[in-house]
């Protein structure tokens, strides 16, 4: 099998720029999925959405933050799972203790 | 009188027009992500759908005819045949990304998923276009269209940097995510030049039974009624620009654009949105689906409009009953509404050349049209604007796959 | 009538509206009568699929009548309006002096009226 | 009875009597005798076209050009037995002295 090198770099380069197209992007989408559920919550605490839109947009995000291989991530999930729980208790220490959490994270990103 | 009524029903008819699903999602991508910076693709777009608007419906009063009847039996059917299957499935893609509007408001309100919706919404949408009028449905989608101007006041009520706001009316390069940038500011001409509105309206226009005598009402309600839906949309713009970036949140999925009138309306601002989306899809997919109905009857000559029964025009009612049956699928199976959205705006900015350029071959021809076919400032713009189209038919794909997030 | 006629630009693709004002289709085809040593003289026009379908390609329309044989309410895909029962050629519409609903162009609607439509209520005019 | 298309001769590439290329129909004129219209002339060529459009590229343009005629063909003169294939039965020659 043969390739011709200035074929090699062309794909190579292309798959370069995909890659950081990609990886940009889903890091960029994690800090916001962390920023929107931290916005979620305080929203949540007063009283402006309803408890049935929070767990949707936990939900959305945990889809999206699974996709990603931003570092993080993994925190962020854990968080989002405690604060379903946390707004299913209707415990609002705990989702007000969330919502700093989530704003600690999104300052690390 | 009547037409001090047709012009008022006819700029809100418009304003419901111009709102829309791909302007609910491009706004407030682009606000969240570039704050005001992208008002000037939103200026651009009303400009040029203004021309395209006062030209269709100037033809259809001038000639009786609408659009596509039009271009059939000017260009002939082989020549309509590859633009009339291209804006079919673009038809479809824009119901069902209308339909899935729809669903996510419903989604908003009861907490149930968007499949459940999917099917009713058709359903409700069919009955709609089954039982009434054309002006039946001008009216209702006409005037509950207006809840969309909460979004104007929450954008006066937050106060936004006039100088800011002055600045992204210019035209600038972005300082990071250029992809990205260009990719939202083409969906958002793609989202305000949606291929449907001409045809829905030159439509109208033949069923309203203008003459020339209505050249003057189309062109004010074509300017002021575009002008007034471009206002809502830049005040989405502004309100996502104010609430949404300064937190770092882009509109990945329209769960994150749902937060963003809670700080203008602290306990109304969840339902309104929820509200707003809804009824703006709403008018809209009735646009498109009946849009679709005078395309396939005109091409075909079939007996075709909203005022007759059913069994006057079984035909004309078949087709939208299908759209809306194959547009409800998109949230049957689950796809995301703010995805499809977005392919369906970048392919719709794909698809403007088949649009704009038989339109101003059309309104160049003297026979046809006489004293009104196309002056100089029209051509210039239409010339204008056939070569933007080209451009966006080029760019739009690429920057779909490159820059949508 | 005109005394001066373009096939194409004035026939052709048009819609025909027939004695009642129903839209009846348009002329997707023209056949002229080309015998004898005269000129060619407009014979009749031609309505129906399958006359776009070999406006396309002459394959399609093969296809479609292999489809159209197994499965149509139509009695024939094909339709014909002599010249003599055109009335008027207006820059608007070709006036023609038949009644769509007894003919074949309106065989899906009629098919669809009977057979759907008039099942489903608020089907009929108030 | 021997027939021609309208929908098949439209746009179609027309041949002179030599085999070479004249131009395509872009209209079919006919006048009225009685209740029939029969056909007087086909016009070939780009300025045939565009008279079916009713515009000039120059006016879209802006300007106001001289505006080209179409070639004008006598029925006579055109052998519709092949209709894929008209041809002239003279040759382009001979056609634009009949101009």
């Amino acid at each position: 099998m043969q390739c011709t090198n200035a074929g090699m770099r062309r794909h190579l380069l292309f798959a370069l720029l995909l890659i950081a197209a990609c990886s940009r992007t889903t890091a960029d989408q994690a800090s916001s999925w962390v920023a929107t559920l931290q916005f979620t919550g305080e929203q949540w605490l007063a009283g402006r959405v309803p408890t049935s839109f929070v767990r949707a947009t936990i939900d959305s995000a945990d889809r999206a933050l699974q996709k990603t291989k931003a570092p993080v991530a993994p925190a962020a999930r854990a968080a989002a799972e405690e604060m379903r729980q946390a707004i299913d208790r209707n415990d609002r220490a705990a989702v007000a203790r969330l919502v700093k959490r989530f704003a600690s994270l999104h300052a690390s990103t | 009188m009547k037409k001090a009524m047709t012009l008022a029903l006819g700029i809100l008819t418009s304003v419901g027009g111009f709102f829309d699903v791909g302007n609910i999602a491009t706004c407030t991508q682009a606000g969240a992500r570039f704050r005001f910076q992208l008002i000037w693709a939103m200026l651009l777009a009303t400009i040029v759908v203004i021309f395209l608007i006062e030209m269709s419906g100037r033809f259809a009063a001038v000639t009786n005819k609408a659009l596509p009847d039009a271009i059939r039996e000017h260009f002939g059917f082989t020549f309509w045949l590859v633009p009339f299957a291209i804006l079919t499935v673009i038809h479809i893609l824009v119901l069902g990304a209308e339909i899935g509007g729809v669903c996510f408001a419903l989604h908003l309100v009861t907490g149930l998923p968007l499949q459940v919706w999917a099917l009713p919404v058709a359903v409700l949408l069919w009955l709609f276009l089954w039982r009434s009028t054309f002006s039946a449905i001008e009216n209702s989608t006409s005037l509950l269209g207006l809840i969309t101007l909460c979004f104007v006041v929450a954008a006066v009520w937050h106060r936004p940097p006039l100088h800011d706001l002055l600045r992204g009316s210019l035209p600038s390069l972005p300082s990071q995510h250029p992809a990205n940038y260009w990719f939202i500011a083409v969906s958002i001409v793609g989202a305000v030049i949606a291929p449907y509105l001409f045809y829905f309206y030159s439509s109208g226009a033949v069923e309203d039974e203008w003459d020339a005598s209505y050249i003057p009402v189309n062109r004010a309600v074509s300017v002021i009624g575009m002008a007034f839906g471009s206002v809502i949309s830049i005040g989405a713009i502004i309100v996502a620009g104010v609430v949404l970036a300064p937190r770092g949140i882009h509109v990945d999925d329209y769960h994150q654009a749902a937060l963003m009138l809670t700080s203008a309306f602290p306990f109304w601002g969840y339902v309104l949105f929820a509200v707003s989306m809804g009824i703006a899809c709403l008018g809209a997919a009735v646009e498109v689906a009946l849009s679709m109905s005078y395309t396939f009857a005109q091409t075909f000559g079939w007996n075709w409009g909203e005022d007759l029964a059913p069994d006057e025009d079984a035909r004309f009612c078949l087709v939208y009953t299908a759209a809306l049956l194959v547009g409800s699928l998109f949230m049957l199976v689950g796809m995301d509404p703010l995805q499809l959205t977005m392919i369906t705006m970048a392919l719709s900015a794909a698809a403007l050349p088949f649009v704009a350029i038989p339109m101003l071959l059309l309104m160049n021809d003297r026979k046809l049209l006489h004293d009104a076919a196309n002056g100089a400032i029209s051509n210039v713009a239409a010339a204008a604007i056939v070569v933007l189209t080209l451009v966006l038919a080029v760019v739009s794909i690429p920057l779909a796959v490159v820059g949508g997030s | 009538m005109k005394e001066r006629l373009d096939v194409i630009r004035d026939l052709l693709d048009r819609q025909l509206v027939d004695s009642d004002e129903t839209k009846m289709g348009r002329v997707d085809g023209i056949v002229l009568d080309i015998d004898g040593d005269g000129p060619p003289r407009i014979d009749h026009f031609e309505l129906g699929f399958a006359v776009l379908a070999r406006r396309i390609h002459p394959r399609i329309e093969r296809w479609l009548n292999a489809i159209r044989a197994r499965w149509s309410v139509r009695r024939s895909a094909r339709q014909i309006v002599p010249w003599a029962k055109v009335v008027d050629v207006t820059a608007y519409e070709i006036k023609v002096d038949l009644k769509a609903i007894d003919t074949p162009a309106f065989d899906w609607e009629r098919w669809l009226r009977d057979h759907i439509v008039a099942k489903i209520p608020g089907a009929g005019g108030e | 009875m021997a027939t021609a298309h309208v929908e098949q001769l439209s746009g179609r590439r027309v041949w002179d009597a030599d085999g070479k290329v004249v131009g395509r129909i872009g209209a079919i004129v006919a006048r009225r005798r009685g209740r029939d219209y029969f056909v007087d002339e086909f016009h070939l060529g780009p300025a045939a076209l565009m008279e079916r459009f009713g515009i000039s590229t120059a006016r879209i343009v802006g300007w106001k050009r001289h505006h080209r005629e179409p070639l004008r063909v006598p029925w006579q003169q055109l052998d519709l037995s092949d209709p894929d294939h008209p041809r002239l039965r003279c040759t382009r020659e001979e056609l634009m002295k009949m101009q």
